[in-house]
């Protein structure tokens, strides 16, 4: 029913647009499509509230309506949304996952594969990580702050951070959850801050969260007698490394990602690639490389 | 009587409308069935709210309510792998809990459920981390059951939303409870002073609320295959907002369970459309505050109008 | 067998303190089958108070109660109805948004599975109002469509509607007219027949010793007399009142009529004023009647600015031009005052002081660039309650504390405070006591004789000849007649407070 | 006087205490130096949700505001490059502006301000992603400038907050203006028939809210160094659980900006405090939920005994 020169259409479905990262996914995906005009529709849907899975779910439902042929998904929780992308498999809609991978047990359930393109957090964090340890003398005191506990790739990260700690042999007073959110993880930061005097170094699972770790620094009035380090590379971290507030990040290049995510589609779309797994870069991110 | 539900059917008219001109493929019966599918719960919900509203009550604990029912539905099934049905009644019990210290609070020590329910909001979702340990749990095949049944073409969450309606509306204009209410939200000193005591009423409609919730908690889970603890954040405010814009007032004494029905498909239709025309996040954000606004002062006119 | 004494109820040595006053103290009283047994007292003397407890609202400290010689201990009004007591009370209870059926068989609605049978319940409520003389009132009308008089009377034919023992009336006629009066006692009496034991408190004395078998007075919460009604005259109960004898006499106003102050033309508005031109001149006070419901308090919103009005033009002060008055601030700032008929809605902050509800009219006046100097409002507020004889325990109680007739003289002392050219008084003696209300009178003459206009809205046509220079009579939304003192009678008045229906029907 | 404060000091100092025993370094100079530097943001906005709660109002369009107001002030000092106190006059304005919408809306329309209000909480918070594109701006250095200033060991953001507290509470208390709002909020209909028109105050006081929500944004970034459109969601909750714990009523003419600051220590303290005893996310949620349910008993009880 359909002409065979008809584009296809892809729709990019991705967390909250009111966040820098995916924001910044969104415009690489615009840049993207600009382009390639000629080679395909692109459609990018956001969610108002990060955690809203529902409202994500009503999305996928939507695009389904819509009667797309491909969707890129980031999804808000990697178990819930496997039930509706595997329904839009099923109604004959290639599917892509990038950034946060969807829950391997309720795929497997489902009977579903989705090819996943993204970078490995795991890899990223330990990176980090381990720019840090170079710095921080065995058994000194470090804290986590992770990113929302739902989240796939916020605990891959949590755990990049702790291979590396461990194999550096920091000690890891705390790990606690900030949410991704500024506002969440200053006052997380606040109680690490005063709780622990001799508090060595903050690794926040997001940039934002540093920024929120950083505020809390200064709060107390310990300027950067203690390291952050951030996670995602947007704008701001960018002047923390440079005024030496924050002593790295990595970047995952958000605005590629979505590209990433739109190619493999396309590909599968004209049957040129398979349903699997591809990895995209991360990188380090220092003072001295700005 | 129907006079009274022109002015909504109207609205939703224009913005079927709007959308259906401005959005390719909107009017499409898969963007319909799409938006029956997600109503259900809110309209169940919107339903217990407004007979909280209509007693001068607010209740902000809906959404962490329905967190925290739906966790503990997650957990039923899957941790304790008890059968579906037992499992819907514990889920409705923690509904019921939640409503009956909600009420209790309120009438005992008088408080405003503003506060008391803002409590709660905060307990109930702390409580929903605690038992899911902040994670999603995914239940799967059992649930879908529950929206994958449909009859007529009407998906069973449909219906019972529909049911419950109905029936909250016959209950607030023709029984005793419902006048009742609608007395306590007016003047609940003149009904206390007329011999009857509004505690029960108070309390049974926070628990009538909750247990709604928890109903609304089912359907979700079903439709996510899944339990989130961090579900419905921000929803009690898009289920008031939906009450208002049915016209019920925010001081009590006054609403309409029918009209709020209309409130949650306009807010519905809207979401639909404004993600359908590919709005940004900003301006779904500018649109939808300004229906809101708007929507309350037609509703001002129309009641000033049919006054005069 | 002990004979079957007739005393229905007995109250023995019952005291109730508030914060600051003993409200009753060591009060006696007798109801018997059959008979009427009024209270009077001043403002604050503790008749509410006592029809409260005995009602089982409120608690006493101390002291018994016997019903038909059995200890009677109401743990609530809904026992002590159980029992056979019951209330209608001072202040309105109503619920607005509920129809006047719905209001008067609130508690026993009639219903299948909880659903109501409309149908049973609106024919029984025609039955009730017809005995009131509301019989054309829709039953299904929300109430809170009615005007205040109109309420009162859904609230007395609540109270007569059930079977009881002892029914306790707390200021019914407050705002009634005569008309609603005669179709109250005759209800009264009929209770009586039957064997009802009535408490009766008002401040119509009048209507008592037409009504009354007892009477016992109060003052200060203690009884200071229960005397046969048959053998009293009006003189003899004012002077247990107040506990010393009354000038009573009408101020005079005739000859101090001077310039124009207000000239309403044509004014229009809402359903229920459709016609209505007067003059009110410096000097005199105007006083308007009419019948319930005949637009006597909507005229005067409409005047003051408090409703839109459709039509018509405000002339003030004898000036050519129309008077721009669209808001009561608007009003005020032209020299003009509005005190409300409920004084509970409108008039009153009834959670605040004393002294912030008088000086809320002119805190200008007590302030210093916007800063309010509370010596000065003390003084201000401190002199009202002294001259006014307001009952509280400082001025610094709230107003919701106070009597219902204390409160009335607060709404009155805010308007007297503010010094307004033309005051608009509806139902200002609205629940005051004999004594308060001459005083009253006494002060609004001396107002007008300073060159004031006083338009003086009332429901008792007595108190209207009594004080006013010229009375206009509403009827169904216009002027129907303007009398000029001397020219009135009660007959004339009447016909022509009924006119406007007449011709309409 | 002193009796109306004691209870909440008695319960701050109890928090204090039951912190500094069951937390390791609770009690030191960095914590309070800490909460000092936290509260001055919160409490400015609470003095204004103070004076809308008086007036029987809500505004639950702070945390949006405060997200605009902050999101233009970083626009304009790095993207424009206009000097701070220009911009700072520009961030008041755009406060300001939010205000006069929400009260003139309210007065104009009659509506109720929650509903005014839901609407601009989602109208700011969307504009507030339109100028940033949803970025965080980072200021830095001129900004930081307002947090690192201090005067007698206070910070310049602390002592503006304790200014606006008493500053506040004297014009609550003893002007005309605070007086009208009392009985603004008590008999909103007496008083317009007592002469005094009641919107022109109505509308100052929504301004006011904003226009302290404008400078608390201004505060915020000094702290964060930064704008963040998505600063302080969920933020007006907090603010009214502060007020209402400080003993303001939500029914409206009756309340104290001096408790309301009380209000922000206690929750400011137990938020620390719960953080550093290490409280999981659930735990904390829940906690705060019932402390503030408690603190409104308490509350309740004092004053009925100060009654009696
Ligand atoms: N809730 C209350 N709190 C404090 N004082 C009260 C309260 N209720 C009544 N009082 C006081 O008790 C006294 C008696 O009041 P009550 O209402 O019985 O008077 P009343 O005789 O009915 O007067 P009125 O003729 O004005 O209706 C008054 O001084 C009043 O101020
Ligand atoms: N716009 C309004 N807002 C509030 N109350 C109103 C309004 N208009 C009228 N009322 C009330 O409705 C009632 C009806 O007024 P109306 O002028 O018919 O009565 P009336 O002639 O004064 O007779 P009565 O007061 O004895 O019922 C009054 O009690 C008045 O207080
Ligand atoms: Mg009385
Ligand atoms: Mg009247």
């Amino acid at each position: 029913h359909k002409h065979p020169d008809d584009k296809p259409t892809v729709a990019l479905i991705v967390k909250s647009l009111a966040n820098e990262f995916f924001k910044t996914m969104e415009e690489g995906a615009r840049a993207h499509h600009d382009q390639h005009q000629d080679e395909y529709d692109l459609k990018v849907i956001g969610i108002k509230n990060e955690t809203d899975v529902t409202q994500q779910i009503e999305c996928v439902e939507l695009v389904m309506a819509q009667g797309v042929d491909a969707i890129v998904i980031a999804p808000a929780d990697s178990k819930a949304l496997v039930p509706v992308c595997k329904r839009a498999m099923d109604a004959g809609i290639v599917v892509v996952n990038i950034d946060n991978k969807l829950d391997a047990d309720v795929l497997r359930e489902k009977n579903a594969t989705i090819p996943f393109v993204g970078p490995d957090n795991r890899k990223g964090a330990a990176m980090a990580g381990t720019y840090l340890a170079d710095r921080l003398q065995r058994g000194d005191e470090v804290a986590i702050i992770e990113g929302a506990p739902n989240a796939f790739n916020g605990i891959q990260r949590k755990q990049g951070f702790e291979d590396a700690m461990q194999a550096a042999g920091m000690n890891v007073v705390s790990s606690q959850t900030g949410y991704w959110e500024t506002d969440k993880a200053q006052p997380v930061a606040s109680a690490l801050i005063n709780g622990h005097p001799d508090l060595k170094a903050i690794l926040c699972a997001n940039d934002s969260m540093a920024l929120g770790a950083v505020a809390a620094l200064r709060d107390a009035g310990k300027g950067r007698s203690v390291y952050v380090i951030g996670f995602d590379n947007i704008a701001a971290a960018q002047r923390l490394l440079k005024e030496g507030r924050i002593l790295c990040t990595v970047d995952q290049h958000a605005d590629k990602l979505a590209s990433f995510g739109i190619e493999h589609a396309l590909q599968m779309l004209k049957g040129e690639a398979a349903g699997v797994d591809q990895e995209t870069p991360v990188d380090l991110i220092t003072a001295e490389m700005l | 009587m129907a006079g009274d539900y022109l002015g909504m059917v109207v609205a939703l008219l224009a913005l079927v409308i709007v959308f259906s001109l401005s959005a390719k493929n909107f009017f499409t019966a898969t963007t319909f069935r799409t938006i029956a599918n997600q109503i259900p719960d809110t309209t169940i919900v919107a339903v217990g709210m407004t007979f909280v509203l209509i007693i001068a009550g607010i209740d902000l604990s809906v959404s962490s309510v329905l967190a925290l029912a739906g966790a503990v539905l997650g957990i039923v099934l899957v941790n304790w792998g008890w059968p579906l049905p037992l499992a819907i009644v514990v889920c409705l019990v923690v509904g019921l809990v939640c409503g009956a210290v909600n009420g209790l609070v309120v009438v005992r020590w008088r408080l405003p459920s503003f506060i008391v329910t803002l409590g709660m909001l905060e307990a109930a979702r702390g409580a929903a981390y605690r038992v899911t340990q902040s994670r999603t749990i995914y239940v799967g095949g059992p649930l879908e059951a529950i929206t994958d049944t449909t009859i007529l073409g009407l998906s069973l969450p449909l219906i019972g939303a529909i049911l419950i309606v109905v029936v909250g509306q016959l209950v607030l204009s023709r029984t005793v409870f419902g006048r009742y209410l609608i007395a306590i939200g007016t003047n609940e000193e003149a009904v206390r002073l007329s011999g009857i005591d509004p505690r029960p009423y108070k309390v049974a409609v926070f628990l009538l609320c909750s247990s709604l919730a928890a109903v609304a908690a089912v359907i979700r889970a079903a439709r996510m295959s899944s339990a989130n603890p961090n579900a419905a954040i921000g929803f009690e405010l898009e289920v008031i907002a939906a009450v208002v814009i049915g016209g019920t007032s925010l001081m009590g004494g006054r609403g309409s369970v029918v009209r709020s029905f209309f409130g949650v498909l306009i807010i519905a239709v809207l979401g639909a459309g404004l993600a359908q025309i590919g709005a940004q996040e900003h301006t779904k954000r500018l649109i939808s505050g300004c229906v809101i606004v708007l929507a309350v002062i037609l509703d001002q006119y129309r009641r000033r109008v049919r006054n005069a | 067998m002990p004979p079957v004494s007739n005393t229905l109820l007995t109250v023995a040595g019952v005291d109730k303190t508030f914060p600051g006053v003993r409200a009753l103290a060591h009060v006696d009283l007798d109801v018997r089958a059959g008979e009427v047994h009024a209270l009077v007292g001043e403002n604050g003397a503790g008749k509410s108070t006592l029809a409260r407890i005995i009602a089982g609202i409120d608690m006493p400290e101390a002291g018994r109660m016997l019903l038909a010689d059995r200890p009677y201990r109401p743990k609530g009004r809904k026992d002590a109805e159980a029992m056979g007591v019951r209330i209608v009370m001072q202040e309105l209870n109503l619920i607005g948004t509920l129809s006047v059926a719905e209001n008067v068989f609130i508690d026993r609605l009639p219903s299948r599975f909880g659903f109501i049978d409309y149908g049973v319940l609106n024919r029984a409520t025609r039955n009730v109002m017809a005995q009131v003389g509301l019989d054309r009132v829709d039953p299904s009308m929300p109430v809170g469509s009615l005007g205040v008089g109109q309420q009162q009377m859904v609230e007395i034919a609540a109270g007569l509607s059930r079977r009881c023992r002892v029914l306790a009336l707390d200021e019914p006629t407050a705002s009634l007219t005569d008309n609603e009066v005669s179709l109250l006692f005759a209800q009264i009496e009929r209770l009586k027949a039957e064997g009802v034991g009535i408490i009766y408190i008002s401040h119509r004395i009048e209507e008592i010793l037409r009504i009354a078998d007892w009477v016992t007075v109060l003052r200060d919460g203690k009884v200071v007399g229960t005397r046969e009604a048959a053998g009293l005259d009006c003189d003899e109960v004012i002077r247990l009142m107040v506990g010393r004898d009354m000038v009573k006499a009408a101020p005079a106003l005739t000859g101090v009529r001077s310039d124009l102050a207000l000239r309403v033309i044509a004014l229009r508005g809402g359903d229920k004023v459709r016609d209505v031109s007067f003059d009110a001149y410096r000097g005199e006070i105007l006083g308007v009647t009419g019948l319930m419901g005949s637009g006597r308090t909507e005229a005067m919103r409409l005047v003051f600015g408090a409703d839109p009005r459709e039509a018509g033009d405000i002339y003030l002060g004898g000036s050519e031009r129309p008077a721009r008055i669209r808001t009561p601030k608007d009003a005020v700032e032209r020299g003009m005052a509005l005190l409300t008929e409920d004084r509970k809605a409108q008039g009153l902050l009834l959670s605040l002081s004393v002294r912030a509800n008088i000086s809320i009219t002119r805190l200008a006046d007590v302030s210093r660039l916007g800063w309010i100097d509370s010596a000065l409002e003390s003084a201000a507020a401190r002199s009202y309650v002294e001259s006014l004889n307001i009952r509280c325990a400082s001025p610094e109680q709230s107003v919701g504390q106070l009597s219902g007739g204390n409160q009335q003289k607060v709404v009155i002392a805010k308007w007297l405070y503010r010094d307004c050219d033309v005051l608009i008084f509806d139902e200002p003696t609205r629940g005051i006591d004999v004594g308060a209300k001459f005083e009253i009178y006494q002060m609004l003459a001396a107002l007008a004789r300073k060159g004031k206009a006083v338009v003086f809205v009332s429901s008792d046509l007595n108190e209207l000849m009594a004080i006013s220079s010229r009375i206009m009579v509403l009827s169904a939304g216009r002027v129907a007649e303007v009398f000029e003192q001397g020219a009135w009678s009660e007959e004339r008045v009447l016909s022509a407070a009924f006119s406007g229906y007449i011709t309409a029907d």
